[in-house]
């Protein structure tokens, strides 16, 4: 546990956190649940919004040492690339922690922890999700895919989290593939074009929920009954979504917590006090049905 | 019109090949009292589109380059249900968005033709800010709505039509009336043909300028409460994000040059058409994602190529003639006295 | 057939059968021509009987349709500009063709710059610019920029360039357009000198004194076929102009503007000045009256001009139009009092070249009515079809391209935009500019008819025998300030012009 | 006008109405280094602008081709695109079959000219517009890094990961990294040849007038494909360069980075339209664009949208200091 080699010599510590963006919902909630917990922690926050951009997180992490704050956290845009900027850090002794995706250096010590959710995971809890749903039918299943941005983390690990289960039984066929940008007017739009060329969808695999809700509406339109004509299952848990579950128009969301802060603000503040901290800290994520949404969805925070 | 022919081929061979992948995608059915088909989602979803390139038409007339749509789209459509998430009448809420939308060009129409800014930096401004704005307004969140009022501008149908696509043929209807029944597209394409000419001959080209931009904001703006309206909600973040480079895309297809001067509104909606004629084979035939942009890459370097006079020249036959020959030997040059 | 300058050697340029079609316009048919070394051959025609088209062709501009070029007897094709510059044809095109983003000294030595160790040498380059332009009698900062230079300059630049590439062959068409007398005569003797080195030097004008003062020979183009070739000692001038257009001009009347009395003044520029342009000046003129500006290149007539149309702000003094002080912040501010102003640039303060010759005829009606009220499309027709005819518009046809013209009715569509807002005050920089014999006599009679009718002109020509003949005084200004205005009696003459002129004060 | 010429700036130089754009920007940058020095603490370092290069690197390489295309009227959407396929393709090709870096990135370089050549030549061969064919090469290159693959790929390959670690120790604890040393040195190349070649002096003529350009005898149409050319050279330089900045290929690297460096030319004093503009502007533009960024990471309380508002608003602060100061125009230039 390194101490900061902080110029101020005051008790408050001050965190420069370097954003991916503000890309999505759950970013930005991601966003304000690091802000408010800082608040409330009373930590200092830099905050640094890299608008997507690998390079200027690389920035961002320099702009921080310059600055000599006492504690870094980010999330990677992407695993790799890493290491030279975390190796300036690590000789300027401040502390960096990860959250929301690991990076893939090698040199563990780097960065002191890493705290998020599990994309791949999260693919293959849909993926069970599926086959368990199917486990007595023999028909082939038709499904469709919504994914991601294409080439970005959620999307690339959860599309093959959700391979890896379900390509196991070649019941399951994937009819279509293609790309909503996590966007709920492209969702729609493509599931448009994917209802006219393709009559026999059993089921929608959307990356998040907003290309699910916005596939909702396109098989709305095209007459058919979201959840019972075509199954949906989705990722995230955001508000509208859970509404959609509870509503019996999604048949199940994995969860992906966008709450980081208050955990990120206790790890920061075990790290700068020389305390142990586990290598990795997974948030707690759970998944839900339409029974459970309706039991939880007064509850939900985002 | 001339013109139009080769885009025109264009997008019947677009559409051709969708016909070749999937038999009935030319048919259009009555479904629950409206038009159902592949057809009717190409114009649907191609309605934002087209809007914004009927504003980017006009502004790249004059000679200059608007990136700021997409940020107005995206100011548009949050602002618009955030009014309506608070209880705003629609009328109002629209209003609102659409009246803002004309200020921020009009912003950029003054940056352009009084400040003297180059367009391309004078709309990046509110490209980046815009976008903020866009975030601020929704807080970066999603706002949805429930309002059927609202959803008919983008969603909605009316006699059987999409209400998005009459939406267009009205604009389109007023645009050809201003630019030529009036006077502004004669007076638009002076000042993009030649600037200083146009000035010494009286044409008032400031106020020209502001008013084009300004025009393209308000398609912009409006394009924005389409895509906003047809998923019922806002997302500030990524609605309109990149449409500017489609909109230029399709005007260029379309046949305006970037130089300013001549335009054609009906190549710009040619334009716009093929490109999402585009985006919907891809979805359509199953390009795979990863690949999804080399075909993009390939169907605009074809396009570009079967639209490029010289290319057909050069390499679809029409050859050089070789030099003719010569005149009868013996016979001499004219030389009178 | 007569050969006196006949070389041995035989012809350089050899063209024969050449034809060029653009798309509705035979532009050529079957023109033969040939260019002996040592000589200075001039090519005549109507606007638009294909000259410059001739000599697009054979540089390498345009491909031909038909007919062969032979340059030394060896049969050739030109790809491009460079090709046919390579092969020793060095061309001035009718239109000042240089990149005035670039200074002096480069539009003259680009492409060819002078090196040392592989890089340019910008000391030489400049020297060499400033001696060049020096022989050609102009003295000025080469490393200025081009555009800060009035389009005479230009000229000079580009003439400058062609003449100092090594060449065989040079081209040169309607160089003299925009120069006045001096500058003209400075040409010449440089032509002179290289004809006597054996160059062949083809020559457009439309100044029939010029081609009788150099030419040796010259061939004579109508409606894009060849009419005949023939020794200029040989060719009267009448019948020179009867074989150009086709039938025999009715004597040149005389027009000469008389010095009278006129009683309203319409514009009066009071200390009217810009700084760094022109020097306060004070003119008055009246309706009815032609004012003629007389002066050497640079002079400054064009700013003066431009101030009184409110092209450029003023730095001091007023204008006074109709009595009342009116401040001319814009040409649209001037066109509101009636003012209408010809620049001398056609190229660039003049047309709109993407649009056709209807849209470039009604566009100043047009921005005065503003966008909402557009000029109906019968009368613009009507309009449009008036002035196609009475200044000979050829092709006659409102709706092609006014890139398409030839540079001469290029400038009658210029002069047509301004004719039809029926000004009060009509500025004419240059307006014969590249206009051919019989339509110079046309506008010239048209200026007359003009100010009969009470409208006021203010008419800047390079041509002073122009300016005697048609204005009623004649304001001559030099190094930029104007130095006396000249009632046009008997005692003006052309001779007594230019020597006050020169001397810059009062006779 | 280039580098090598300004140490020797005369009076008579500062005033030359080509200069004035440049010296206005470069002292409102001076002015807004100033004022980042007096609100920020640890702002006022010489590290600060060090870094400006170190982290722009691969930028001002890009902003360098940019500005020729630019220059002559043109303009290469394709950049970002290149630069994120030349990372990936060097990546790939060290870690799959791992080939040494010197193998790599001379073929990443020339994979890159070639492509610029390409398009150059469609350009002026089939009389098509920049903007399309270069789009067509923008989407051509993102789609070839992502049937490479979608993943980022890490690099390391131990030269190449020295070479980029590597700090060049100036004095006082400042540093620079060696594509600092390569960046400048492709400017200085850059500004030679724009100043001192004929290659350079007819990007200007083409940039002026292409017509004029034709008929005094230029060949055009060689200056057009050199430039794409150059940009796409460059764009694979810089892809280089980023890679040793970010040690990892990936198809969503410098995404939307095209826009970045017309900014940067643009802000620079480089007319849109071309033929007019010098090198050191861009260089000038680029640091620019940096120095708001570190602003607004200094300021480290802005939120995401606050922060693009915030962006939008020195930018235009920025343009409009620019071009109030540099007012004074030729007179008869429109
Ligand atoms: N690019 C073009 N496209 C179509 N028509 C053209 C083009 N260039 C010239 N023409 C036509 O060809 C004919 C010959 O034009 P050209 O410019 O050779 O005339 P010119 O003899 O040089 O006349 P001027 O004395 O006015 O310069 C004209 O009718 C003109 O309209
Ligand atoms: N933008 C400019 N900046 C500086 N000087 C200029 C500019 N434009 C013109 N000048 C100079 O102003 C002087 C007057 O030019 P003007 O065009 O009025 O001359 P002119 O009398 O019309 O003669 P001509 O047209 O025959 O050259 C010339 O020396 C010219 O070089
Ligand atoms: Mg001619
Ligand atoms: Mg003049």
């Amino acid at each position: 546990g390194a101490t900061s080699a902080t110029s101020s010599g005051d008790d408050t510590i001050t965190m420069g956190f370097s954003q991916v963006g503000a890309e999505s919902g759950w970013r930005t909630a991601n966003t304000k649940s690091v802000q408010d917990s800082a608040k409330n922690a009373g930590v200092t926050l830099k905050f640094s919004d890299a608008q997507q951009k690998q390079e200027n997180q690389i920035k961002a992490l320099r702009s921080f040492i310059q600055q000599k704050v006492d504690i870094i956290a980010f999330s990677p845009v992407v695993e790799s690339g890493w290491d030279t900027v975390l190796q300036e850090a690590k000789r300027a002794n401040i502390p960096v922690i990860l959250t929301d995706r690991a990076v893939d250096s090698k040199d563990t010590t780097l960065y002191k922890t890493f705290l998020g959710s599990d994309f791949v995971e999260e693919g293959k809890k849909a993926g069970q999700w599926l086959v368990e749903e199917y486990k007595s039918s023999t028909d082939p299943v038709n499904i469709v895919e919504l994914q991601g941005t294409t080439g970005s983390a959620p999307a690339n690990d959860r599309k093959a989290g959700f391979l890896e289960v379900v390509g196991a039984d070649p019941k399951f066929k994937i009819i279509a593939t293609q790309t909503g940008d996590f966007t709920r007017a492209k969702g729609k739009e493509v599931m448009e074009a994917f209802l006219k060329s393709n009559p026999d969808i059993d089921v929608l695999y959307a990356h998040n929920d907003d290309m699910g809700l916005g596939a909702i509406e396109a098989i709305e339109g095209a007459g058919k009954v979201p959840g019972k004509d075509i199954k949906i299952i989705t990722v995230d848990a955001v508000k509208d979504g859970m509404q959609a579950l509870a509503d019996g128009k999604i048949n199940f969301i994995v969860e992906c917590s966008p709450l980081l802060g208050p955990q990120l603000m206790d790890l920061a503040k075990k790290v700068l006090k020389g305390e142990q901290v586990p290598p990795r800290v997974v948030t707690e994520e759970t998944t839900f049905t339409q029974e459970q949404a309706k039991e939880v969805l007064s509850t939900r925070q985002y | 019109m001339r013109r139009l022919l080769w885009p025109l081929v264009i997008l019947a061979l677009l559409l051709l090949v969708n016909v070749v992948f999937t038999p009935n995608f030319l048919s259009i059915q009555m479904r629950d009292g409206h038009l159902y088909g592949s057809l009717i989602d190409i114009l649907r979803f191609g309605a934002p589109l087209m809007l914004v390139s009927l504003g980017m038409t006009l502004v790249i007339a004059t000679g200059g380059i608007d990136l700021s749509v997409g940020s107005v789209v995206a100011i548009s459509g949050a602002l618009a249900c955030l009014q309506i998430s608070q209880d705003a009448g629609v009328a109002w809420a629209v209003a609102l968005a659409l009246g803002l939308s004309v200020l921020l060009g009009a912003w950029n129409g003054f940056l352009v033709a009084t400040v003297g800014i180059q367009p391309i930096i004078a709309t990046l401004i509110l490209m980046v800010a815009g976008r903020g704005l866009a975030q601020l307004i929704t807080d970066g969140q999603i706002i949805t709505i429930v309002n059927p009022a609202y959803k008919l501008i983008g969603g909605g149908y009316l006699l059987a039509v999409p209400f998005g696509i009459l939406l267009v043929l009205a604009v389109l209807a007023v645009t050809a009336f201003l630019v030529r029944r009036l006077a502004l597209g004669l007076l638009i394409e002076a000042v993009g043909g030649n600037a200083e000419a146009s000035r010494l001959a009286g044409v008032r080209s400031k106020g020209i300028i502001i008013v084009v931009y300004a025009f393209a904001a308000l398609c912009a703006g409006l394009a924005g409460l389409m895509i906003s309206s047809n998923v019922s909600s806002a997302d500030g973040n990524n609605a309109g994000l990149w449409i500017e480079l489609d909109a230029i895309l399709a005007v260029v297809i379309g046949g305006t040059s970037l130089l300013g001067g001549r335009f054609s509104l009906g190549g710009t909606i040619l334009g716009a058409l093929i490109i999402q004629t585009l985006t919907t084979t891809i979805y359509s035939i199953g390009v795979p994602p990863e690949t999804t942009l080399l075909f993009k890459a390939l169907v605009v370097t074809v396009v570009c190529l079967i639209q490029s006079p010289a290319f057909r020249a050069k390499v679809l036959g029409r050859r050089r003639r070789p030099p003719a020959p010569g005149p009868v030997p013996g016979e001499k040059v004219r030389v009178s006295a | 057939m007569s050969g006196k300058t006949e070389s041995l050697t035989g012809p350089i340029l050899l063209m024969r059968g050449i034809g060029k079609q653009f798309p509705g316009v035979v532009a050529l048919d079957g023109v033969d021509f040939r260019l002996l070394p040592g000589e200075v051959h001039a090519l005549m025609g109507e606007n638009g009987a294909g000259k410059s088209t001739l000599i697009k062709v054979l540089t390498g501009v345009y491909e031909i349709d038909a007919g062969t070029i032979e340059l030394s007897g060896q049969q050739v094709a030109f790809s491009s500009p460079l090709a046919a510059q390579q092969a020793g044809i060095s061309t001035v095109y009718q239109e000042v063709n240089l990149c005035t983003n670039l200074s002096v000294a480069e539009n003259i030595f680009i492409g060819r710059e002078p090196r040392r160790r592989g890089r340019i040498d910008w000391k030489r380059m400049r020297a060499r610019a400033s001696e060049l332009l020096a022989g050609l009698g102009i003295d000025l900062d080469v490393s200025t920029p081009l555009s800060s230079h009035s389009l005479a300059v230009q000229q000079m630049v580009a003439i400058a360039r062609a003449v100092d590439i090594e060449a065989r062959v040079l081209i040169l068409d309607e160089p003299t357009s925009s120069l006045d007398a001096g500058e003209v005569e400075q040409l010449f003797d440089v032509m002179r000198a290289l004809k006597a080195q054996g160059i062949a030097i083809l020559f457009v004008s439309h100044f029939l004194d010029q081609i009788y003062e150099i030419a040796d020979r010259m061939t004579i183009l109508r409606n894009g076929r060849l009419v005949g070739e023939y020794l200029t000692r040989e060719l009267p001038q009448v019948e020179l102009v009867a074989k150009m257009i086709g039938q025999v001009l009715a004597d040149l009347e005389k027009l000469h503007g008389e010095a009278r009395a006129f009683d309203e003044p319409l514009v009066q520029a009071q200390a009217l000045g810009r700084a760094g342009a022109v020097e306060p000046f004070t003119l008055t003129i009246h309706e009815g009256e032609v004012v003629g500006l007389a002066g050497l290149l640079g002079s400054g007539r064009t700013e003066a001009a431009r101030l009184l149309f409110g092209a450029d702000h003023a730095t001091g003094g007023q204008v006074v139009y109709g009595g009342e002080p009116a401040a001319l912040r814009s040409p649209r501010a001037a066109m509101q009092r009636k003012i209408a102003f010809l620049s001398e640039d056609r190229k660039r303060d003049g047309l709109v070249p993407e649009l056709t010759v209807r849209e470039n005829i009604i566009l100043a009606l047009q921005a005065t009515r503003g966008w909402t009220r557009p000029v109906p499309r019968e009368q613009q027709d009507k309009l449009v079809a008036k002035y196609i005819a009475a200044l000979k518009i050829s092709p006659a046809h409102p709706e092609i391209p006014v890139r398409n013209l030839s540079g001469g009715n290029q400038q009658k569509v210029l002069l047509a935009r301004w004719l039809i807002l029926e000004p009060r005050l009509l500025i004419l920089d240059e307006p014969t500019r590249g206009i051919d014999v019989g339509a110079k006599a046309e506008i010239q009679r048209l200026v007359v008819e003009l100010s009969d009718g009470g409208v006021a002109v203010l008419f800047i020509s390079a041509e002073l025998e122009e300016v005697l003949r048609l204005s009623h005084k004649v304001g001559v200004l030099r190094d930029r300030r104007l130095v006396a205005v000249l009632p046009n009696d008997d005692e003006l003459t052309t001779e007594a012009l230019m020597e006050t002129i020169a001397r810059g004060g009062a006779r | 006008m280039s580098i090598a010429t300004l140490p020797k700036a005369t009076a008579a130089t500062l005033t030359n109405p080509r200069y004035v754009p440049v010296l206005v920007t470069f002292g409102l940058f001076l002015a807004m280094f100033v004022a980042g020095g007096l609100r920020y603490e640890g702002f006022f370092s010489g590290q600060i602008i060090l870094n400006a290069f170190i982290d722009n690197a691969f930028l001002l390489v890009v902003a360098v081709g940019m500005t020729f295309v630019i220059l002559t009227g043109g303009i290469d959407l394709s950049v970002g695109s290149v630069v994120a396929l030349s990372t990936m393709i060097a990546a790939s090709l060290m870690a799959g079959p791992g080939w040494p870096p010197y193998v790599v990135v001379p073929l990443v370089l020339l994979i890159g000219a070639t492509l610029g050549a390409v398009m150059g030549f469609i350009i002026h061969v089939f009389e098509i517009q920049p903007f399309i064919v270069t789009l067509a090469g923008m989407f051509l290159a993102r789609g070839l890094c992502y049937t490479i693959g979608t993943d980022s790929i890490k690099i390391d390959d131990p030269t190449f990961t020295a070479f980029a670690q590597t700090q060049i120790d100036l004095f006082a604890g400042l540093w620079i990294s060696p594509s600092v040393l390569i960046a400048l040195a492709v400017v200085a190349v850059g500004a030679y040849v724009l100043h001192y070649t004929r290659l350079g002096r007819s990007v200007y003529a083409v940039g002026g007038s292409e017509q004029s350009a034709l008929l005094m005898g230029l060949s055009v149409g060689r200056t057009k494909i050199a430039v794409y050319t150059i940009s796409g050279f460059c764009s694979a330089l810089g892809g280089v360069l980023l890679s040793f900045y970010m040690l990892s290929g990936y198809g969503l690297h410098a995404v939307g980075m095209e826009l970045d460096a017309i900014a940067a030319v643009v802000i620079g004093g480089t007319l849109l339209t071309g033929g007019s503009g010098l090198l050191i502007g861009t260089v000038l533009g680029v640091l620019v664009l940096h120095l708001i960024q570190t602003i607004i990471s200094f300021e480290g309380t802005l939120s995401s949208w606050w922060t693009k508002i915030f962006i939008g608003l020195l930018l235009f602060v920025f343009i409009l200091l620019q071009r109030v100061f540099s007012m004074r125009r030729p007179r008869r230039s429109p």
